[in-house]
Order: C-alpha cells, then structure tokens, then sequence
C-alpha cells in the first residue's frame, strides 16, 4: 500500500469502518488540526507532527484521460517539507515580524470532509484520505480564495494520541489561484 | 495600425507616464487596462522570453504547452531533436490545438475539424483529404502554425515573435559576459529539475518584473526574518545590501555579492595558490562539485571563475520578466546550499500574472544535491517560498492600490543614485556600480519599458 | 448617437475586421469588448430573436421573463390570449419590475415605488394615485414598459425593438420556405416540451453563432464518438459530410441530408405509389406521426413535403443566434427517434453567453413519443448532450485564446467553397449547394453581421 | 415517501439515525462513490448502479416565496438518465478519444456533507438526502466552477452492498455557471 | 468556558467524542436545522430556538498576528438577535410579500462540517463548534455568492430534543461579499 | 490632464445624459465604466468624505483604516491628539503602508523598504539612515504620505483632497443649520457605538446615493411590511409620506415628518408651557434623555430645538454618497426607540460599492439606551437590516439592468415636482417643500452630480 498511486486507497483496501473507534478518533484529530490552523495556534499543530513527517504537495498537469496517471507529477512540489522546514515556517509566522505574506494572516475555514480511513501492515498507522475546502479571505477582499484538495495522510498512534507521519496534497489546480501557499493545508 | 498614434482614452500620452528627470513612473501604470494592450504588442511581441528547458522535453516529439506574454504556444521537439515554438491557436477557427500540458506526439490533431500539424507547426491537412477542407485559396505553408523564433541559451528555451530583430545575443548584450557563467558553465550544461511550479496572482507583471531588477534595498525590511532566523548576513542584513550591481540600457541586471563579505570561509577563495578544484571544495556556485572545474575552465574565461568565485552574481533579471535566482543559503556546517532557479512573470490581463518558478541544476550535478537543491528551492522560493511569498506581497497590494484616483497620480520613485564612478577593479563589462545597493538597476529597466513603448514600429 | 462614426479604440475601423476577397475574420473579432457594445445596438437591437413557445404560457396573464440580447422582457399574455414582449425595467428608476422566472399576474407592480402595469405594458398608475407621484410632465402612455414588436410563427415567440423594420417573414426571407417545413407543419402546431435549460459559458456568443450556420465539418472530427458509439453514419461520419446547404445572405442556413443516404430504409421513402402515411410509416420526422399525413398536406406543398421525405433539414440556423436541430437518431430497430430542439445563444458581455435551450415537438405528438423525445434531447443536447457538450467545448477556447496579442491577429477561415452551380433536381427556393459540406453558409453568417455592423442607421 | 416533494423527507420522517450501522454504511457508500468519480474511475462507478435507475437533475426557477414549490420545475432536466444513457456517457468518456468536453478531464472534487437518512417501506432501501459541492477546474484557469446540491437518492441493499436505484439532483441555480454537465454529480 | 474567546472551545475541552450518542444528536439536529433553513421552512426553523436565545455575528477586523485577538470584535454586529427579533425577521419572510430582498428567495445551499462538541456544567447544554459554507444563488446569476464561517453554539436539551440557545457566528470576512445577510446562518 | 475634454468612447458628451427640462437622467449612467473614472476624480477628488467618528480612535497615536473614494487613507491621531488623513500608499513604491484595520502605533513603517512616516504622514526617513535609500532629488517634505484636509463635526471625521476648496461648512451651506440639530446637540457630542459594518455590493454607488438624497415615495411599497408588522405609521405608511423636505442646490437633503402626526404622544410635545426636559420626557430625539435639556439649550437655538422636538429630520443625506438615519421606531409602550446612524456608500469600480453603516449615540446616552439603539440599528439597517436590506435590493438591479442595451437608453425620472410655494410657517433656511414627498431633493442630488462634473477645473 502506497501513496504513490494516483488514486485513493485509503478506505477501499483494508478499510476501517466509518464509526469505528479509529475512525472517530481520526475524525476528531483532523478536525482539531483544522480548528489549531484555523486559529493560527500553529505552535500547538506543530505539536501534532511527527518528527519523520514528509509533508508534500505534488504539481499538477492537465493531461488526456487514457494518461491519467500522469496528472500527478511528484518530480517537483508546492510543498515539500520535513519536521525541520515546517517548524522554520512556523518559528517565521509566530516568532517574526516580517512574515509578511501571511502577516497580517488571512483568515482561513477549513472544511474537512469525505474522510475514509484504511489500516496498514503497521496497526499503529492509518492511511487517511479526506477532502478539503480551504477558504481564504485577506484584508477588505469581497471575494474568497479557494483551494480544494484530496490529502493523503498517514497517522500514526503514538502513546495513546496521534501523530500525523506523512500527508500528500493532492491540489485541484494546475496553476494555482491563491498568491502563495504561506498557509497549510 | 502600429502606426495609429496610441493615446490613453483621457487623453495621456506614454511619455507622460515616466519623469526622465525626477526618475519618477506614474503608479497608474500598473493598473491601466489601455496600456496593457499596447504593452503585449510593444513589448512581448518583439523581446526574447524564456519557456523552459530543453530538458523537459528530452526525446524526439515531446511537447509541453506554456504562455508567451498571453498566448498559448507549443514547444515541440521534432524528430530530429530540434525545438519549435508555435502559436497554438488554430490556423482555421482557431480552437486550442494542443490541450495536455505535456506529452508526445508526432503529429497534433486539432479537435474542432481535424486539422493537423506537425511539431514544427507545418500544415500537414485536413481529413477527409480528397475534399480539401482547408480551402484553394491559400497554400499549405498560409496554414501552419504561426511560428516563433527560437534560441536555446544553456539549454533555456527562449522564444520572440520579432523574427527580424536582435538575435538573443544581441537582445542581451554586454550582460552576457555575466549570464554566461551562470547558463554556460558545464559540458553537459542546465537541467530543470521538474516542470515548473505555477500559481496566479492579482497583480501586474511589471510589479514582479521591475522588483526583479534587482531591487536590493527591499531585503533589509521585507526579509527582515533572514537574519532573525536564518543566519542571513549573519543576523544583519546590512552586510547583503553591500556589493556590485551591474546592468546595461538594455534593461539586463545582476547583484554580485562578495562571497568573503557574505561567508566566513569565503576569505580562503582568495587564495590563487590553490587549485581551482580545490577552491571549489572551499565554497562553489550552486549545483556545482569540484570536480566539474576542467569544465568551468573549458566554458569560461579566467576572468569569469574569478568572479564566478569571489563575487558571483545573486540575483537578477533578464528584461522585461525573468527572474535569476543564483543563491547561496548559508547552513549550520558553514557551507552554503546552493539554489538556483528562473522565474518569469507571465501576464494574464492587466490585473493578473502567473509565475512560473523552474529550479535548475547542472545535469552533471550529484543527485543528492539536486535533491537538497529542490528541496531549498520549494522552500524559500515561489508557492509557499518563505522568501518568496513575501516578495510578491507589496504585488498584490500595488494591484489594488493603483487603482485609486489619487495613488494612481502619485509616483513610484528610483531616486537612489550610484556614484557613477565605475570600480576600477572590477573586469567585466556593461554599467558598474559599487556600494551599497541603488536604484540604477531598475531606473534601466524603466528606461528599457519606455523606448520600447515609444516604438510603435 | 448612432451617426457618430466608432473606430475601435486602437484605430481599427470594423471593415477591417472581415477581408471578404480572402474569406477570413481576425479572431480578435471573438474577445472585442468595444465590437460588443457596437454588437448589442446594432445587431441585437435591430433583430428578430426567439423568446420562447406560446405553449410555455397558454393562459390568460401567463408570464415568463426572459433575455431579448442583455436587456431582461416580461413576455405575457394579457386576458385576450395576446402575447406582449415588454423590457422588464421600471420607467421609473430601473428597478426590475418582474422577479418571477414565470407565473400567472393580471398587473405587474414595481416593488420600488409600487407603479404598476398591465401584461401588455401599459402603465396602470402610481400608489397613493391622488398624489400623481410619476409626476405631470409626461402623459401615462409615455410611462409604460418599452414595447418591443412581436411576432408568432408556429407558436414561436419572436420579437424585435426594430418596430419599423422588416416583418419575420422579410426577415427570414427565401429561407422560410424551408423553415416552414419544420416549425409550421401541422394543425395545432408545436410546443415547447418544458422551460428550456439554461446555461453560461464563458464564450463569446459569436463563437456559438457562427458554428450553428451550419458549420457541417466539424462533425467528423469533434462528434467522432458518434460513428463509433451511437451508430451515426453507420460508424463513418464521412456520408454525414454529404447533402444540401441552403443558405442566403440574411444569414440563415439549413443542411438537408438525404434519408436513403442515412438509414436502410430511408431508401424506401422514394416509393410515390406509396401514400403519405404508409411513407411516414417507414421514417417520419421528429414528432410525426402517420396519422399527421392529412395535417402536413394541409400546411406544406408537395414539393416540401418531398423534400421534408426525402431530404429533410437536419441543422441549421436562423441569424443570429439560434440553431435549430432537426434530428434522425439512429436507433438499435431500424427506425431512427427523432429529435428537436432550438437554442438560443444569448451573449452576457463580450465573453459570457447563455445557452438557452428548448426541446420541441408538436401539440399532437404523442406523450410517450414525447417523453422519448425529451429524454434523447437532455441526453444528446444543451447541458449535459453528449453531442452538444463537445460542441460548446471550442467556444471556451476561442474566448481564452482570442486574447493573446497574436492570436487576435491570425484570422478565422472560410474558405472551402462550394461549386456555385445549384442542383437542377433542387425544387427549393435560396441559395443551393450539394456536395460534400463547405463554408459558404457560415460565411454568408458574417456577411450579413457585417453588413449591420457598418449601418449605423 | 416521495421525492417529487420539493422540501426533503430524507431524516425527518423514519429516520435512520446518524451513526447507526446503515447510516454508516450509506455514508461510506457515497465517499467511496465520490472517489471514484474524482478519480475517473467510471467504469467501477457504473458498477454502483441499480439496473433500475433514475438519475436525474430537474430545471429550477426563480419564484417567489409563496411559490417555493414551484421552484423545483420537473417538466425539463439537465439530466434525465437510466441506466443505458448512463452507460453510454460512460463508454463515451472511458472508451473512445472524442469525448472532448471533458478530455482532458477537468478536476472535480465532490465534497459530500449534512447526510440524512430514513428507512422505506423496502427494508432495502433507503432514503438518502446529501449535500454535495463540487468544486471543478479545467486547464490552468484561476478560478474553480462550482456547483452545489442536494441530491436525494434511492440507496438499495443488493447481497450485501448498496446500489443507486434513484438519485435525484437538486441544483442550486437557474441558469448554470459550468459550461456543461459533462461530469456526474 | 466561554464563547468569548477568540479560540474554539468546543471539542478540545470536555470533549464530547465524534460518534457518541450525544454528539450524533446534535449534528442530527444541525443536518436538519440546515435542511429546515434551504428549504425556506422558517417557521420550523423558529421551532429549534430556546427562548431565551442569543444570536449573533460580531464584526471581524484585519489585525496583526500577534493581535489575533482582536480580529473577532465584539462591540458591533452584523447580527445581534433575541427570539423577539429572529420571529419578526421569520414573520417578515414568510407572512408578507416585501421582504423584497429575499423574496424571491437565494436558493442557499448551507455545508455544516467540522462538528466538534464540549460537555459543560450544565449536563443539558453542550458547547458545539461547526463550520458552514452557504452557497447562495439568486436569480440566474452564474456565479455563487459564499460564506464561510465557524458557528459557535450552545445546545441546550430540552424534553428529549435540542434547542438552540446561543450561536455566535464567526464570519471570515472582515467587509462582507453578500449584499445583505438576509438569510440566516 | 483634466482639460481634456473628455466624451464617453461612444461620443456622449456628460450633458447628453441628463436632460434639465425634463427631469431625466439616462440610466446608463449606473453602469457606465468611462463616467465612473471622471466621477472618481471630479467627484470624489472633491467632495468631503466622512471617514468615521474620532471616538473611534480616542488615543494619540491610535489609527484606522478607511476607504476614501477608491483609495486607502489612514486615519490617525498624534501624539498631540490631531487627526489626520493621508494617503495609504507608500510614495516610494505603493505598497501599502500601514495594513492593519486598526489600532495604536507612534509610527508607520512600510513594509517593502522600511521607509517610516509619522500618523500625520510626514515622512521619518528610511533604513540604514547614511545610505539616503530615498535619494537627494526630493526633500523629506515630499516624501510625506499625501496629505487630505480634515475637518471635525461633531467628531465626525470629513476629510477632502480638495484642500483650497470649500470649507466644509461652505460645503454644507445652508443645510448645516440642519444637521447642528442632530450631529451638534450635546457638551460631549457623539459617539460612535462601534466600528462601522461593511459589506460589499456588486451596485454602483449612485444608485444607493441618490435613493439616500431622501426619496420619500419608495417607503409606501418597498417598506410596505413596516406598516403590517412592525408598527409604522400606525399600519398606513401614507402617513409618512407627509411632511417637510429640505434641500439645496449642493445636493443635500432632509425629510422631517410632525410627530404629532407619527406618534399619538406627539401631539403633547406642542404644549409649550412644559419646559424643555418634561417635553423630551414625552418624546426625545434619539439618544437623547431629559437631563440633556440644557446642553440642548447651549448647543441650538430656539428655533433648532422646537423644529427638532416638534419635526426633526428624520431620513437625509449629505452630497455625495452619505445618508442619515435619525429614526423614531414605534414601540409597543408608545414611545418610540431612536436609532441613530450614518452610512456612506464607497466605490469600488463602477459596478460594486462598500456600504459603510456606522451607527451613533450621544457619548453621554446611557450605556442601557446606547445598548438598545445598537440592538435596534443592527436588525432594522445595514447588513441584516429588516428595512434596508429591502433598500438595497434596486440597486443590485438597477447594476444588471443598466447593462442592457435597450435599458441604458431608457431614463431615471424625476417628475414629481413640488408645490414651489415656502411653507410660510417654517423658520429654517434653505429650499423647503410641504406635503407629500416629491423627488426634488433627488432632483437637486443630480443637478450637483452634473455640476461637478461638467467642471474639470
Ligand atoms: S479550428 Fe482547428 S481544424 Fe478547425
Ligand atoms: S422604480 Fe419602479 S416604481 Fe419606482
Ligand atoms: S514601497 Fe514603501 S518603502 Fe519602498
Ligand atoms: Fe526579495
Ligand atoms: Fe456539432
Ligand atoms: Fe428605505
């Protein structure tokens, strides 16, 4: 099982069941992970990542349907981070004056849904499929910023409560419509 | 009609827009619809813009679609291994030819009637052959593809409409002296590292491109974070502000920083008793391994390693809007990362732009250090740059600012002068200025926008 | 103000948009917000346009708003049974009077200020009516809803603000003979089978307009699927290529294919020792029915009814905007189910347009064959058609590529001709050409939106 | 129990109780069903089909308040589909290179929320009642489409997993802001 | 705990856990409530509300980061309701014909994800944290106006069903892209 | 620039589009982009803006940031306690300067290149001071963030960049012994009870404006549920539509309506043996209490004080885009409760505008009253308002409509003329009108419209 398929395993092999106890409680890290970035509590989110998490976000091309696998390019990203870069953007929103992208910060809505978990060969970690609707307004603007997307995660349990160990961004755009990606998704 | 004396509908001429004197621009003309139509005949109808590099398209009858100014075009390898430019708008009714990004083809099939083309363009017919579809009334060389002109620089695929004008040499003039070290300095010369990243902003091309100038004074407050966080100048920035800014009329630029001011290990560069490989393993340009210095040798002149050395160039820009990326990210061991990378600034209206961000290498680079250059590269720059988000910031802002009665009356001011005195010893050609950063660089730009809005020809 | 003589703002004059010698229209033509605004005055404001089926409203006091080019009209039948088209735009300050997609009201009352008016118009008065608050300065006549001229052909509602100009009859001219022969055939004539669907598109209503007059080539390549998923042609679309175009220089067209050319058993249809029903026992067209045979002799001419037999017309248009789709599909029995329909293509500004799409058959036709009707028309056509999905799919790209600044300069061509020589079999009125299909009808479409684009009158 | 009504009766009248088994199991259908149309994957997607199917997508007008039942217009549809024609649109995009409306395909992403559900008088079948937005971007646009809906489906237990034997879509708009329906809902 | 807090509350203390039966009832009663509002069934809708309620939209301002506290102001509303207030606004809509701003009414199409609930003292009342995006249409526009924005609810049981009796809306607009809120969140 | 004569690109001339005989106004007007850019300038460059009331930034060195026309401006007060408004927009590059909604800060520093500016605009200099990033071609004084006039009323804040233009009590004229009744009544004088709403509505400003230049007739229908549910007019709004209508040729407006006519304890306000505390304990202006009595008695005359107990303007504007709600809203007890607001209408292009809704107290009103008219002004004005979201709803149609082509050519009217005779009991100055509400008010709006912009000066 890996997440460099283009489709989604997660919840079709190896399912766990909607309203089983992995599911709600998988249900309830992503929503708390949504309301910690909503709030700009990013030191607390930090708190949620693994120190082995890859967090990337692959390019992606319009291609004809018979080449559908190739609308996912994974040899180049929006996002490719590690534990390290992550808290660096973060010790650059919150402890820094000058991260001025995001600073004032946009006010963003996170919308989690179609979320569909699967177990792995490991019975501490999930392959974790949801959709995201990242709603973005910034200053005055009349109009929001969207970003839809898949994210492809792995949470891992770790003493009791979890960890997110890896999430794939699987962006809607092949050029994005927001100025830059100085918020996470 | 290029010759229809073109004035703003309230009745400004173009020369009213820039003060030669006061080296003052108008702020409206970031925000002004009429110009912008004028701008992508006069400007990205006749200059050289780059689309990619040769390396996205390695094998016979590859293909990838990219914006020129706002047209769609094909960039196409033939089975001969050359690379056409062609606009990819249909010759018949003009529906989009070509509509994956990428892919191989030896032929390409208009969907709308059938209409066929090869990679470089050429009409091959319509179907249902014996009918002749496409009419008697033109020839099948009338049916092709328009076609650009194409010159590949390092690899970098640059493309013009103005098949008669300056050839791209020309088109960059003194200032190739420079680029060369940065384009032309392997055997085996650039690759891109993967398709480039895209994302659309709401501003307009000229806020990116004439910051791309080599703006330098910006770094100071609008990266401020470097030095907190990231061991820029270590902790101080004033140090980055400090160097040699080259530049021509033609609109060209590049910062050159010394790398002894910049890195405590960049003193030992100096030492010319060592070897150039051995140098090399002190502190190297991006994407560069000491092994590669007969290579450099064979590329370059001396006077180019010297400097590629000591003071190589940082950033940059090509006129009108392609950025050079050509840093080096100091790191805990002391020895920078290197990042390289282009972008342009493609415009999409008068209100918005897209960027397009490739990270390069040489092909002969280690793998893991292309990795870790990628990986620096996806950091700081474009998308979610650290840097980078915050560049294009004051962008946004200008696109909605300007759009107001009394700011779009105020001006923008270059109004920092170098002394004028070139360094006397400094080798290479093209305008030298020394010091602490000034406005020269982006006044040349100015100056380069305006005469080509001036020529209606 | 229509005197005053309107270059485009970059000089162009309109002329220069069409080279009627080399048969070509510069694509800017598609993305021209100044051309648009010349378009709606001069086009739509002189024009006849389908607004909808009488049988959408068939009681007293029925309404239904719908678009007449980018103004919004209340089109009502008043408690005599007379169909009245009115812009829906308050005299008063231009509220919108009617909110309602449709209903059933005896009196119209602004919400503003509470004027109300009558199905046809008519300004019954103001609240509060002792105090004359529309005032005394012009009488009530002058205060009703602007009156547009309305005429009903086959139950078709149609109108125009041309009030003096030529009748639907002139203005369809020769062609209506063959027009007849669709929308006029029978006792109780046509009805709408429901509101039409409606959509936006990001095109250029051109884009949509200029196909529709019967641009014939485009099937072989953009509907290939048809051949090879829903037997059209037999799995060759080339026989689909071959017909009759009729067309004039009012703009309109028609392509006329015939059945022994298309179906098995449209060979039999010859066979004139065979009555009218036992003839439309082996094919009739969309909605007929055997039993109809004494209706069609009633309306049409035997030689139209001939023509409707043997060759009937399948796709065409009527200027400017409206195609009419007059289908055979091929069914897995032998006998193909017919289909009919018209749009409109309504323009929102220079790039948007709406797709209004009504689905057609007549009163009498028979429910189930009815309800297969609709349902081959929601699958193939409008929204979500099969057929027409692909169809609107160039149009997008037209209205995003026509900016580019090289695009809008290449040209739009038409330049396959036919033989000029008409068919001496052909009994039919208008131009005449057989063979396989070419451009003429199209680029008699241009011709005559040039010809009302230079009359300023 | 019917759904020509214009208000939904899905989760007010028999409701079968949010995190109950068949809740959960109608809620997996639809993610799963949604994964499979994000991803092109149409041929398993027909597979979710009932033989018996009615998909459709009414018209919709503007009315006034007092009229809200007129809103719903089910004389003309954008849809109006069983399971040949569903076939046939499906063999068109998966099967043949002409399908060029949506070839390349655009990205859709069908965000699926508020699932309501009773029970029928089949003890195999449900009354679904789902909210959907779909966010859609072709080419390099900045901008997505969007489309939301209820769409109110006849879900059925067929040896031991659900069927769609009826989805009716209530669009949000009179005239649509997308340039087709080329893709399902 | 209080909702004057510019951070959720909701699901991070004395959570109520994703899939209790509590927590299952109360997105029951927002499912619903959100189909009672679509469906412009407002005399239902004044049927879920306590009657001591508390209904309100502070105004949002643009503020640095590190004033991320003063984003949410609390000293002006866009909304500001009691019962009184909320059954005139219902007997405006429904039981006159000049409610002319929604009548005819936008079709809004209300997505409510992110549920997250909080027990507190009182065993009857829950804290609940929701998200909503409303879709509206109104006449044949193409383009959807959105809003997107954290409801912040106190949920009261009251003889075996919920009622409603505090909701603070938390707009993500600090200058509003909709002409009007006439439509309730 | 501005004495280029200036025609729409169609050759209307400015005063095609109103017609001064007959009293109409074409409906282009609303929608037309090249008038929107002459109104920015000729209009908003001119006029006095309200931008919000000191109360919201009580300390030295507090600021805001507020829309004037189309351009940003910060709003702040020294450390002196002065206020002042300047552009904010950086006169380096245009970057934004101070990008915060609110709040306190002794400087401004611009976030691009660090130059800092004082909350008077004045400019501090930039970083890394020796270097003079700013250069020697200007002085530090035309580095300064351009500068508008500032006037306090009330503690509203007007601001202009007119700056040897009208006071703004030339500005206001004769209509400002009005307006002293109800923005200069108290010692400490108003209060503003919170930052404004603001919500954006795709509407051109004028439409909003002219309605607030206080048309009477639309309350009868459009408003037609306050007399069913909520009170008004004892359930017959015809009542309001009588009165007092005060205006002038600057185009400001007032309605003032007898109470003893809205409310059954009016009558009782006549009896002038009562002092003035016992009379307001019967009926007060909003916010008002009885212990105010003799600040009332400083603040207006005599004549003030009976016309603001026995008549007060109750709806009004000010020229252009500001309109006033000084409301008595019906009470089930009988006395009424005062709402008390100012909304301007912003631009943003010529097809959205920014509703800005503050809502008013006198500082001394007591927090429970203050409490209960915030209450009140939320659910009857602005963003949710049961009364002006009724309000606004023409305006979105008027901004669709006005595109058509046939609508635009149709025409706003203003027929409804009053009675010219004085009313001879009145005491106030400027024009007056008695009786049922007549457009002229309106009327004069347009004809200041006209006036400022057939003026380029
Ligand atoms: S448009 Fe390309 S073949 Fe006709
Ligand atoms: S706008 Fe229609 S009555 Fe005034
Ligand atoms: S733009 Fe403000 S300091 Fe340069
Ligand atoms: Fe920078
Ligand atoms: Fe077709
Ligand atoms: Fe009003």
């Amino acid at each position: 099982m890996t997440a460099s398929a283009t489709v989604t395993i997660a919840g079709f092999d190896n399912p766990v069941a909607i309203g089983s106890p992995v599911y709600n409680e998988v249900q309830t890290f992503l929503f708390k992970e949504a309301a910690l970035l909503d709030q700009i509590r990013l030191n607390d989110w930090v708190g949620l990542l693994a120190e082995d998490i890859l967090y990337t976000a692959p390019l992606r091309q319009t291609r004809p349907t018979h080449e559908f696998d190739k609308t996912i390019v994974r040899t180049m990203f929006h996002f490719e981070e590690d534990i390290g870069s992550l808290k660096l953007r973060v010790a650059r929103l919150m402890n820094t004056r000058s991260a001025y992208a995001e600073d004032p910060p946009s006010r963003c809505r996170r919308l989690i849904t179609n979320l569909l978990v699967s177990g792995t060969a490991n019975p501490d970690e999930f392959e974790v499929s949801s959709y995201i609707l990242m709603t973005r307004s910034r200053y005055d603007a009349d109009q929001f910023d969207l970003m839809s997307a898949e994210r492809r995660d792995l949470v891992r349990r770790v003493d009791g409560s979890f960890k997110l160990a890896r999430r794939e961004i699987i962006l809607d755009q092949s050029a994005l419509g927001m100025p830059n990606l100085g918020v996470f998704l | 009609m290029s010759s229809f004396e073109r004035r703003l509908s309230d009745g400004t001429r173009i020369e009213d827009l820039i003060d030669v004197d006061t080296r003052e621009v108008r702020v409206r003309t970031l925000a002004d619809a009429e110009l912008h139509q004028i701008e992508m005949e006069r400007i990205f109808g006749k200059v050289w813009q780059l689309l990619g590099h040769e390396s996205e398209i390695p094998n016979p009858n590859d293909f990838m679609i990219r914006a020129l100014g706002e047209d769609s075009v094909l960039v196409a390898r033939d089975r001969d291994g050359e690379i056409h430019v062609t606009l990819n708008v249909c010759p018949h009714r003009a529906m989009r030819v070509c509509r994956s990004d990428a892919g191989n083809a030896p032929t390409h099939r208009c969907p709308y009637h059938g209409w066929a083309f090869r990679p470089d363009g050429a009409f091959i017919g319509s179907p249902v052959g014996g009918e002749t579809m496409h009419g008697k009334l033109l020839d099948k060389k009338q049916l092709s593809l328009k076609k650009a002109r194409v010159t590949l620089y390092g690899g970098l695929i640059f493309a013009t409409w103005n098949i008669d004008g300056p050839s791209l040499d020309e088109f960059l003039g003194e200032m190739k002296w420079y680029f060369d070290m940065l384009f032309d300095r392997t055997d085996k010369g650039l690759e891109a590292l993967g398709p480039p990243q895209r994302f659309v902003l709401r501003a307009n091309w000229k806020s990116a491109s004439e910051q791309s100038a080599s703006d330098g004074f910006h770094a100071y407050t609008l990266h401020e974070w470097l030095g907190q966080l990231a061991g820029f100048g270590s902790g101080d920035l004033t140090s980055s502000m400090l160097g040699v800014e080259v530049t021509s009329k033609l609109g060209h630029s590049l910062r050159c920083m010394p790398m002894a001011q910049k890195f405590e290990r960049g003193a030992a560069l100096k030492d010319t008793s060592l070897s150039l490989a051995e140098r090399l393993e002190i502190l190297a340009p991006p994407g560069i391994i000491p092994s590669m210095a007969p290579e450099l040798e064979r590329h370059l002149s001396t006077e180019q390693i010297e400097q590629l050395l000591l003071q190589p160039p940082q950033v940059g820009n090509i006129f009108p809007n392609l950025i050079i990326e050509h840093v080096y990210v100091p790191q805990p061991g002391g020895k920078p990362l290197g990042l390289f990378a282009v972008h342009t600034y493609m415009p999409r209206g008068v209100d918005k732009m897209e960027f397009v961000n490739w990270l390069l290498a040489e092909k002969d680079t280690p793998q893991e250090m292309k990795d870790a250059m990628r990986k620096m590269g996806v950091r700081m720059l474009g998308t979610s740059g650290m840097i980078e988000q915050d560049d294009s910031d004051p962008w946004l802002d200008q696109a909605v600012l300007a759009k107001g009665a009394q700011a779009r009356n105020i001006t923008l001011k270059y109004q920092a002068i170098h002394n004028p005195e070139r360094p006397s010893w400094w080798v290479g050609p093209a305008e030298v200025y020394e010091g602490f950063t000034k406005d020269d660089t982006q006044w040349n730009w100015w100056l380069q926008w305006r005469d080509l809005m001036l020529n209606a020809g």
